[in-house]
């Protein structure tokens, strides 16, 4: 079976610095999977060269068996990669039903459309007010954005990345530092996922990587340091030494 | 800047679109109501009409693309020397030059704008004034076409529809004029309002993310680009036809200037900035300068210092924050 | 109450409007001039120059006018060289201010663009300065009270060739007076069995020459004639001169007399010695209507301050703006007023007699050769040679032979 | 003939370069530093230019003395308006940016005309600095040689400066990464104020100097500021060798032009500079 997104030897280096290095990489279609890593250890950067934000100084990325590492970053998000950014990154001056409106657009392929007024696309805006009210954002879909609480940016920012009905999606950090109730709704939302979506999770949260993943990968210094499922990884003295390394050394045994 | 970003936003939110709010027939009354109490006006007024489409251009780039421009009379000046030139070389039918003169501006648009906007921040302010400066210098040294620092003389454009000559009283000017700023505005307020528009926006406001969602920025950027450019040279045809002059003053980085200053005492980013802009600008220029020509710099750049300084979204916003004040304390 | 407040005043009216309408004989020939020129920006200094003529004109000579008959002047400022602005100011005079006659034109390409206006809307036009030939083919209601360059150049390339003068480069601000001044020169020059081996026109904004005359230097001709719009520049081009070892050279300078305008003299250093130019004014000229002019001037403006050439086209063209008023006593009608101005002389200007052309409306004067050269430790151009009553050479040798 | 011509072109193009770099020197650190799109810094070398002519002609100061202390006073000028216009635009977008400073160009145009008048003021050398010298058979300009000189000394000075001394280091660290800078204890906003001082100082060095090829008037600095601009875009941000040799090829190239190709004007200088910025959208020492 092809992998729906691969890597081979990528390599990213920032100056002299490695980041990213001779990873290989690859993510069945439907899987659900976990990347983990200490502070540091490039995994957003990680997601970066996925999505061709980043060009990586050697290695390339494969989505679907073929080769994408010359193509840019749009380019590969209309192939169907989503992602949803650590540090909120939205429309600021825009309400949050146009945020979500900007991101149906461009999925339907409508956004360079120059004659029919924007809120006249009937089937479009259906779908930005489904989307809305699955995120429980319908009350404040005329606030503009940067007036809205963090809580609810982080809602609106997981919504304009599903708006683009992914078939892989990369999720950094979706509920870090949410207060508890919108970090239910968007636990709720991930468990919802088609099956057929391809689920990449970074997170710090070791109960939701456990309780979430089919398989987990751990990333430490840019190298991929061990592979496996759940259970696996727990056992893996390695990754225990890696992961919890500095602030752990107390509680191992 | 959370306070620019938050007069932008004021500025751009759709009351929705499809419908005519009261207030927007408001400049086309006041164009008309002009022309009746005021009249020995008119070449002022058609001088008005022809910014404020220039400024409408430059809001399409400044205020919906977030490209910010130096050199935006290049595109001006290549439809006002387009329009010149055909005329000198026997063109002269008024709709004809415009079309080509607009179609000129679009071509040099395209070019210098799929150059330009490869690069970002400083380097492309400072490509958009190279653009202008470069034009500006082509056009000053083919002085056996262009008449160089004399200007293009003999610029005579037959009567509009074969019926209404332009002639120093200006009323066809005025006319032909504020009928073409009424066409294109309209073509403008659709634009915005298209999913094309909302998707410079977003360009504007977050082009990283823009991106993140499939957005081909550059290609979207470049077609704004060579729109403006369009709606710009169109302008520049309009003051070549209306004035039936081209002189290197349309190529200048003074224009530019003046324009850009205009648009954002206006405010940036919801068409109606032009409107109030540019007549504001253009009337305190015809009294202050009238009274005192020499110190007009100091006028202008006091206004400048104030709206960057207080009012940053300019009186667009001045206006809507004074409105919602006063909505407020009837509401109580 | 209210029938005795509206009755008082309806008589307060009646007898107001009565008296309005007993002065109205009195006010009722305002003559409207509008009055453009740069007043701001790089060139107001030329501006002021002229306008300052007006103003002291009008100081003098203000009254001499039929009872009941006054000029007002309406300026505006053209900024400069901007031929589009000096037009639409003129289009605004006429609709707005209702102007009568049109003056100023300190500028080729402005002069050009308003003189088309008055063509078309039938105003008489008195361009004061503007030098560049065409300016009054371009519209019968134009008349010319500065001069052209092809009055100064074209006998200015003659002289050179008579005078022994075998080589010559020409090298002149590029714009319209440029271009004429350089056409001219050549023309009087080959004409005489001059050869001019070289030309450069040199961009209107430059300031720094050195480039240009490193290249008539290494041309090695054996007169220069040069052009440039006078006041900072013409320091510019003098000390560049100087810099690059030119001045009392094998290469000898003339040119018109912007070159060595008399405001900026001082200025100059020792450069300009022995630099030869012609023009039709000097303020150290010995006329008595000259020095009338010249003491009225510095009791004015202070006694450092010169009146130039541009002042007294700005002083003839208020002669005649005046005279052309007087003669119709205020009752201002366009072809009356040009037919008036064929016939307009005015003997005692203070650079000599001058005339209108009756054909092409082109100023008559003598042309003055000039050489500077230190008087009283104060560089001055003193007047060695006088053509008198030259027209516009432009019209018979280029426009009449066509 | 021609060669010498030639290395009298070529030497009018590096004094012109040199007057433009010292000019925008200032500009580039600043900029780099403190990430301000400043359309102004032409009226600090007008400013300059205006002190030494007025402080010659009506006061009397001979011509080193006037250049040093307009220097000092435009230094003064430029650290009050640092501190209390352009430090509250820190941050803000590049369009405020560019509308304050064009605003600033106005007013100090304005200003000048006001007080002297719309006539460029003339400088009045002294006498041992015009004419020509003969230097190994080759005539040229006196003042350009003493320009060239004294060019060369402050710009090795200002370079010895920049890599040398504690303030040069703490400038290069803050270009660098101001964060960084900050957290290791530099106080920047002192940094800044200096910073710009100095600039702005170099400027008035560069505007009285100058005074003979870019003329002093009230026009300066909306004139001149393209030049002042491209010189820094196409060196570099930051950057101070880059804008050396970007001003030195402008200079030189300019002036070859003007000699070999007149009619051509100061086309080739715009299409090379946009040529270049579109090869090297940083700037020709681009360091990343």
């Amino acid at each position: 079976m092809t992998a729906c997104l691969e890597t081979r030897g990528l390599t990213k280096l920032f100056g002299s610095v490695c980041v990213t290095e001779g990873v290989d990489f690859r993510l069945m279609p439907g899987e659900r999977r976990a990347l983990i890593g200490p502070n540091g250890a490039g995994k957003t950067t990680m997601i970066n060269l996925l999505t061709g934000r980043l060009r990586p100084s050697s290695g390339s990325v494969f989505l679907h068996g073929i080769d994408v590492t010359r193509l840019g970053e749009a380019r590969r998000i209309k192939r169907g990669i989503g992602r949803t950014f650590q540090i909120t990154s939205l429309f600021p001056a825009l309400s949050v039903r146009e945020n979500v409106y900007l991101a149906v657009a461009e999925r339907d392929g409508i956004a360079a459309r120059m004659f029919r007024p924007a809120f006249g696309w009937k089937p479009q805006l259906q779908r930005v007010d489904e989307l809305l009210e699955r995120f429980h954002l319908s009350d404040v879909a005329n606030e503009t954005v940067q007036l809205l609480p963090y809580g609810k940016q982080r809602l609106l920012e997981f919504a304009v990345s599903l708006a683009l009905k992914p078939t892989i999606l990369l999720l950094d950090e979706p509920a870090a530092g949410l207060p508890t109730a919108e970090a239910a709704i968007i636990l709720e939302v991930i468990d919802r996922l088609p099956k057929d979506v391809t689920v990449l999770l970074i997170d710090h949260d070791m109960d939701l990587v456990f309780r979430f993943a089919q398989r987990i990968t751990v990333l430490v210094r840019g190298r991929i340091l061990a592979e496996g499922t759940p259970a696996e990884i727990a056992a893996d003295g390695r990754v225990r030494q890696a992961y919890l390394g500095e602030g752990g050394h107390g509680r191992h045994p | 800047m959370s306070h620019q970003s938050a007069t932008l936003a004021a500025a751009t939110r759709p009351a929705d679109p499809t419908k005519l709010r009261a207030l927007e027939v408001l400049p086309w009354v006041a164009a008309l109501t002009f022309y009746f109490v005021a009249p020995g006006y008119e070449p002022l007024a058609t001088q008005v009409f022809v910014m404020i489409l220039f400024a409408l251009s430059l809001d399409l780039l400044v205020g919906f693309a977030g490209i910010v421009t130096l050199g935006h009379a290049a595109l001006f000046g290549t439809g006002a020397y387009a329009a010149g030139l055909l005329s000198v070389n026997g063109i002269t039918d008024p709709i004809v030059t415009a079309v080509l003169a607009t179609l000129a501006a679009a071509a040099v648009g395209l070019v210098t704008g799929a150059l330009m906007l490869r690069t970002k921040g400083l380097a492309l302010l400072m490509l958009s004034l190279a653009a202008c400066f470069l034009l500006y210098e082509v056009a000053n040294q083919a002085t056996p076409w262009t008449g160089g620092d004399d200007g293009l003389q003999g610029v005579t454009f037959s009567p509009l529809f074969g019926i209404f000559p332009f002639d120093f009283r200006g009323q066809t000017a005025f006319f032909y004029s504020l009928g073409v700023l009424f066409l294109a505005f309209l073509a403008m307020r659709r634009l915005v309002n298209s999913p094309f528009g909302w998707s410079l926006r977003g360009i504007r406001e977050n082009d990283g993310r823009m991106r993140a969602l499939g957005c081909p920025i550059y290609l979207r950027r470049l077609t704004a680009y060579v729109l403006a450019s369009a709606i710009a040279g169109l302008a520049g045809a309009l003051q070549a036809q209306t004035t039936q002059f081209v002189a290197l003053h349309v190529l200048s980085f003074q224009l530019s200037g003046d324009i850009l200053i205009m648009l954002i005492l206006g405010g940036a980013g919801g068409l109606y900035g032009a409107f109030i802009g540019v007549p504001v600008y253009m009337l305190a220029q015809d009294l202050l300068a009238k009274q005192d020509p020499a110190n007009w710099y100091l006028w202008q750049g006091a206004m400048l210092l104030a709206i960057t300084f207080f009012a940053p979204g300019g009186l667009t916003a001045l206006a809507q924050q004074a409105l919602s004040a006063i909505k407020g304390k009837l509401r109580r | 109450m209210p029938a005795g407040g509206g009755l008082r005043a309806l008589a307060t009216a009646a007898v107001l409007g009565t008296a309005a309408l007993m002065t109205v004989p009195a006010q009722a020939e305002t003559v409207m001039v509008g009055v453009i020129l740069t007043y701001s920006g790089r060139d107001a200094a030329l501006g002021d120059q002229i306008d300052k003529a007006i103003r002291l004109f009008q100081k003098l000579h203000g009254h001499e006018l039929p009872d009941g008959v006054k000029v007002e002047l309406i300026r505006r400022d053209d900024t400069g060289p901007n031929p589009d602005v000096a037009k639409r100011l003129a289009q605004e005079l006429i609709l707005r201010e209702k102007v009568d006659i049109l003056t100023g034109g300190q500028w080729t390409p402005n002069a050009m663009a308003v003189a088309a206006l008055s063509k078309e809307a039938k105003i008489p036009f008195v361009t004061m300065t503007a030098g560049g030939s065409k300016v009054t083919l371009q519209s019968p209601y134009v008349v010319r009270t500065g001069w052209t360059l092809w009055q100064s150049s074209y006998p200015l390339g003659q002289w050179a060739a008579k005078n022994g003068f075998k080589r010559a480069y020409t090298a002149v601000s590029d714009f319209a007076p440029g271009h004429d001044g350089e056409e001219a020169f050549t023309k009087g020059f080959s004409e005489n069995g001059g050869e001019v081996i070289g030309s450069v026109r040199i961009p209107l904004k430059t300031t720094d020459y050195l480039p240009f005359l490193q290249k008539v230097k290494d041309a090695k001709p054996e007169v220069l004639y040069h052009f440039n719009p006078g006041g900072p520049q013409a320091t510019a081009f003098m000390k560049a001169l100087a810099d690059i070892g030119l001045t009392n050279s094998d290469i000898k300078i003339i040119g018109p007399g912007d070159i060595t305008s008399d405001d900026e003299l001082p200025n100059m250093g020792k450069a300009p010695l022995g630099v030869i130019t012609m023009l039709q004014y000097s303020p150290a000229a010995t006329r008595q209507a000259n020095k009338d002019f010249v003491a009225a001037w510095k009791k004015e403006y202070g006694a450092d301050s010169v009146p130039t050439f541009f002042a007294v086209a700005g002083w003839d063209g208020m002669r005649a703006i005046y005279d052309a008023v007087a003669a119709q006593k205020g009752k201002i009608d366009a072809d009356r007023t040009m037919e008036f101005f064929k016939t307009w002389a005015n003997p005692g200007s203070p650079r000599g007699p001058v005339r209108l052309d009756p054909v092409h409306r082109d100023i008559v004067q003598h042309m003055y050769l000039r050489r500077v050269e230190e008087v009283e430790g104060k560089l001055a151009n003193v007047e060695v040679e006088t053509l008198p009553q030259i027209g516009d050479p432009w019209k018979t040798v280029v426009l009449g032979k066509q | 003939m021609i060669g010498s011509s030639i290395v009298a072109i070529l030497f009018f193009g590096v004094a012109y370069g040199m007057i433009l770099y010292l000019i925008s020197v200032g500009l580039s650190v600043t900029m780099g530093l403190m990430g301000f799109v400043n359309l102004a810094h032409g009226v600090f070398a007008m400013a300059g230019g205006y002190a030494t002519v007025s402080l010659m002609n009506t006061m009397g100061v001979p011509f080193f003395p006037s250049l040093a202390l307009a220097c000092i006073i435009v230094t003064g000028m430029g650290f009050v308006l640092e501190r209390t216009l352009y430090s509250r635009l820190y941050g803000a977008t590049e369009l405020r940016q560019v509308l304050f400073s064009i605003a600033l160009c106005l007013v100090a145009m304005a200003i000048v005309r006001i007080v002297w008048g719309p006539l460029a003021q003339p400088i009045q050398l002294p006498e041992y600095l015009t004419g020509q010298t003969d230097i190994l058979g080759q005539a040229l300009p006196t003042y350009r040689l003493f320009l060239v000189a004294f060019a060369a000394i402050v710009i090795g000075g200002l370079w010895l400066t920049f890599e040398r001394t504690l303030f040069g280091a703490r400038i290069r660290a803050a270009v660098d990464d101001r964060a960084m800078a900050q957290a290791v204890g530099i106080n920047t906003k002192r940094l800044f104020a200096a910073t710009f001082g100095l600039g702005t100082g170099l400027a008035a060095l560069g505007g009285g100097l100058g005074a003979d090829i870019l003329a002093i008037a009230p026009a300066y600095p909306l004139q001149h500021i393209v030049l002042f601009l491209i010189v820094v875009a196409v060196g570099g941000l930051g950057s101070i060798k880059g804008p050396f040799i970007a001003a030195l090829a402008i200079g030189v190239s300019d002036t070859a032009c003007k000699y070999f190709f007149p009619e051509v004007g100061s086309v080739f200088v715009f299409a090379l500079v946009f040529l270049l910025l579109l090869w090297r959208p940083n700037g020709i020492m681009e360091r990343r």
